[in-house]
């Protein structure tokens, strides 16, 4: 059975539990110090997204084992309006939330695969994956 | 206290904080100091700098080891502070080009739009969107007076702002043609226009189209464009509108064959340029067998939404990045 | 050992190094390096994590305090380390962008290139360089079978892509002008065509200058262009060579005043665009007072050379950076 | 009297010996350390630039005095070949040589003047200058 564990996004609070949980999971996998900062770093900004654009939703962090390999996958879903354009959201330097860097593209380059999937008036699921190297 | 001592105060407390109290809280406000100091333009040897009068403060023993070497972290940190700030300054060059590129769009859109005709038999469908900033895939509707419509589709070979430029050129030879032609004139003609004016290296395919609603005949000819699909709605059967010709512009004299088919009730014509064929996956391209398996999943919609459908699919599974300019048309007949 | 692996050791090792010996040729070393990391994407979080692991193998005995901090500094630095990611990624766009922009570019030189006509009594010389990546302007000259020499010289309000777009769609109207009209004519002509085909929101100021090399009379007229100067070298002064005229693409019936003026040997005739007057320099936009004494330094020289000089001068008062599109058109009767 | 002290280029060596006069003004005139490293490191990408499209040349150190301000001043010369394009130098991302944000463009903004004056065939002079705030 695989290990799967779920935040609520609700406040801001909430944004550091899932970090902390993503880090720990991280932590458990034997990913290094600076993997474990990617991780976290790319579980804070999907949540922040999710604060800031849907207003609520969830993050799950699952361990992952596959030919092999171990990583973890995070799955942020949530019911808000949806991305109107998502290759424009994808775009680097169109994140204004965020600093340089930040945003969805920056999530994709710190994790190794990267899917999203959203429907205007329906929400986003976004799931990234990071392998263990 | 100016905003830069502000925050060179807070990654000072956080620090202190952190130190009494390792938790991810404090790792958080770490990240949103992170933030803060490149909105206000810190580089990251400044970083390094506070980072290391901070340890200063902290332990007034530090040994000379661990100070000296910042001096090193210091010196490699400058190479990273030298990309920072052309970062900074390509980001704003970037905008500028963005701006710039979004006007030049606007005006190509302008220049090149044409109106979806509304006819009685025909339900049509259109979508068309640049893989870059600028389209070199171009599609037009005409409706002569006998109620006949011609549609064409082209493909600059090349895409970005070289192909849209190429494109507006073309765009004046197609607006002087005359009405009422049949589609292997048309290319004929355009043939020998492409062939003077424009640039040797540039080509362009076309596909010509003309319905005519009395008798549901469906003209066409094709100067070397991606085949479309013809849809059987009896029998459910996809074929391949094939069409031999040339490329516009390689040579003068071109003649284009011209054909035919015979468009029932719930028929489909369906016209595409090769973005839509050559859409590329982690896998490799697509089949054209999956983009009809796609088409038909759509089938009792409308002719719009079909293609709006098919386009969300296809961009979806290329991770939201289109390696060439797509457009795809849907005609149905519905009476 | 991979290359990664090696950069590393070679970091420790310069540390070590300078711990025994701080001289510079070991921040030198630290330099460079910096640019190897960089070269290997090693991103800013990786150099702190390394920084750190050093410090831990130099001295066993750091306090938990010092390495805690580390964890505050990794995770500001992530935010760096986004920042350089995105930066590496913009740097490759700007690199694409960059040759589309230049294939671009080729083509609008191919298509506005113009031939300086060779006169014995009229030495010509030109110049042209965009702002940006492409330019708004545009000059052009003919001969007619007379041995009339046209000149044209255009400016797109607008600078860049969007320009150059509106640039090549007039350009054909252009070419299919008649030969031997007068300039008020042919303003009037262009303006007409303009008015229809382009963007209502782009308007063209182009002067139109007409030499005859029997009378050595120089007939012009001006769509809201920029006046050019008429240099009196018996006298030696400059004169704007100012005449009226909406710009065109304002008003479909504008018509256009008709100027002459006679040249005398070693009279010239400069032609320009805003973008030669409006030249800003740290102090504000330069006086067409000091454009016409860099001219006269250069008077004695050929029109090819002084047209060169007066750029490069004006270049580098600009700090290198033009604001708009320069272009200068110098005619100096030697005959 | 303003001192002034220069230091031909001629090998790698020199590139040594310059930055380390210039970090010795830099200190005297009480430049704090990101400051020294920031004109330490645009000493270094001029003397680069000398010894690779050079092959020789100097560069001078100067500490200035105006308006009751100090600051150094670095003068780097050549009889170098020229730069053809200096528009197309002092562009971002045009420098090959360098890394990312390195070359010219890296100079003028490590520094608050800078002035370059190149003549085909007959070298080039680049002056630049960092105040004391
Ligand atoms: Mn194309
Ligand atoms: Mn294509
Ligand atoms: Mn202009
Ligand atoms: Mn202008």
């Amino acid at each position: 059975m695989e290990f799967r564990s779920c935040v609520k996004i609700l406040n801001e609070w909430d944004i550091v539990a899932v970090r902390q949980l993503g880090r720990n999971v991280a932590k458990e996998l034997n990913f290094g110090i600076v993997d474990q900062a990617r991780i976290t770093t790319a579980i804070s900004e999907l949540a922040r997204n999710i604060f800031l654009y849907a207003g609520q939703g969830q993050i799950c962090i699952e361990k992952i084992f596959k030919d092999g390999k171990s990583g973890v996958k995070i799955i942020a879903e949530d019911n808000g309006p949806g991305i109107q354009d998502v290759r424009k959201v994808m775009e680097d330097g169109f994140s204004t939330s965020g600093g340089l860097g930040a945003g969805l593209p920056g999530v994709k380059r710190l994790m190794d695969d990267f899917d999203i999937d959203s429907k205007p008036n329906e929400g986003t699921t976004i799931i990234v994956t990071k392998w263990l190297r | 206290m100016d905003s830069r001592s502000l925050l060179e105060q807070k990654y000072r407390e956080i620090i202190n904080n952190y130190l009494s109290d390792q938790n991810e809280q404090l790792l958080y406000q770490g990240q949103k100091l992170s933030r803060k100091l490149i909105e206000y333009s810190t580089t990251p040897e400044e970083i390094i700098n506070l980072h290391r009068s901070i340890l200063i403060e902290l332990e007034p023993n530090l040994s000379q080891s661990v100070l000296s070497s910042f001096d090193i972290l210091l010196e490699v940190m400058m190479g990273y502070g030298l990309a920072y700030r052309e970062h900074q300054s390509l980001r704003n060059q970037q905008q500028q080009l963005k701006t710039e590129i979004e006007i030049a769009r606007n005006m190509q859109k302008t220049l090149l739009g044409t109106k979806i005709p509304k006819m009685k038999s025909l339900d049509i469908g259109a979508i068309s969107v640049p893989a870059k900033h600028m389209s070199g895939d171009y599609y037009h509707f005409v409706e002569d007076e006998n109620g006949c419509m011609g549609v064409a589709i082209a493909d600059i070979i090349g895409k970005g702002i070289p192909a849209a430029l190429c494109m507006s050129m073309i765009k004046y030879a197609m607006d002087s043609l005359q009405e009422n032609v049949q589609p292997h004139a048309i290319l004929e003609s355009l043939n020998r226009v492409v062939e003077q004016n424009v640039d040797p290296n540039m080509f362009i395919s076309m596909f010509y189209g003309m319905y005519n609603p009395i008798d549901h005949q469906f003209l066409f000819s094709s100067a070397g464009h991606e085949p479309g699909f013809f849809y059987d709605s009896k029998h459910q059967q996809f074929t391949d509108l094939s069409a031999e010709g040339l490329l516009l512009g390689i040579e003068k004299k071109t003649k284009y064959k011209q054909y035919d088919i015979s468009l029932q009730k719930n028929d489909l014509v369906i016209l595409l340029s090769d973005g839509v064929t050559e859409c590329r996956t982690k896998e490799g391209f697509i089949e054209r067998k999956i983009l009809t398996e796609i088409i038909k999943k759509y089938i009792d919609l409308t002719a719009q939404e079909m293609v709006n459908h098919v386009y969300k699919e296809l961009e979806r599974i290329q991770a939201f990045q289109l390696r060439d300019d797509f457009t795809l048309i849907i005609l149905k007949r519905v009476n």
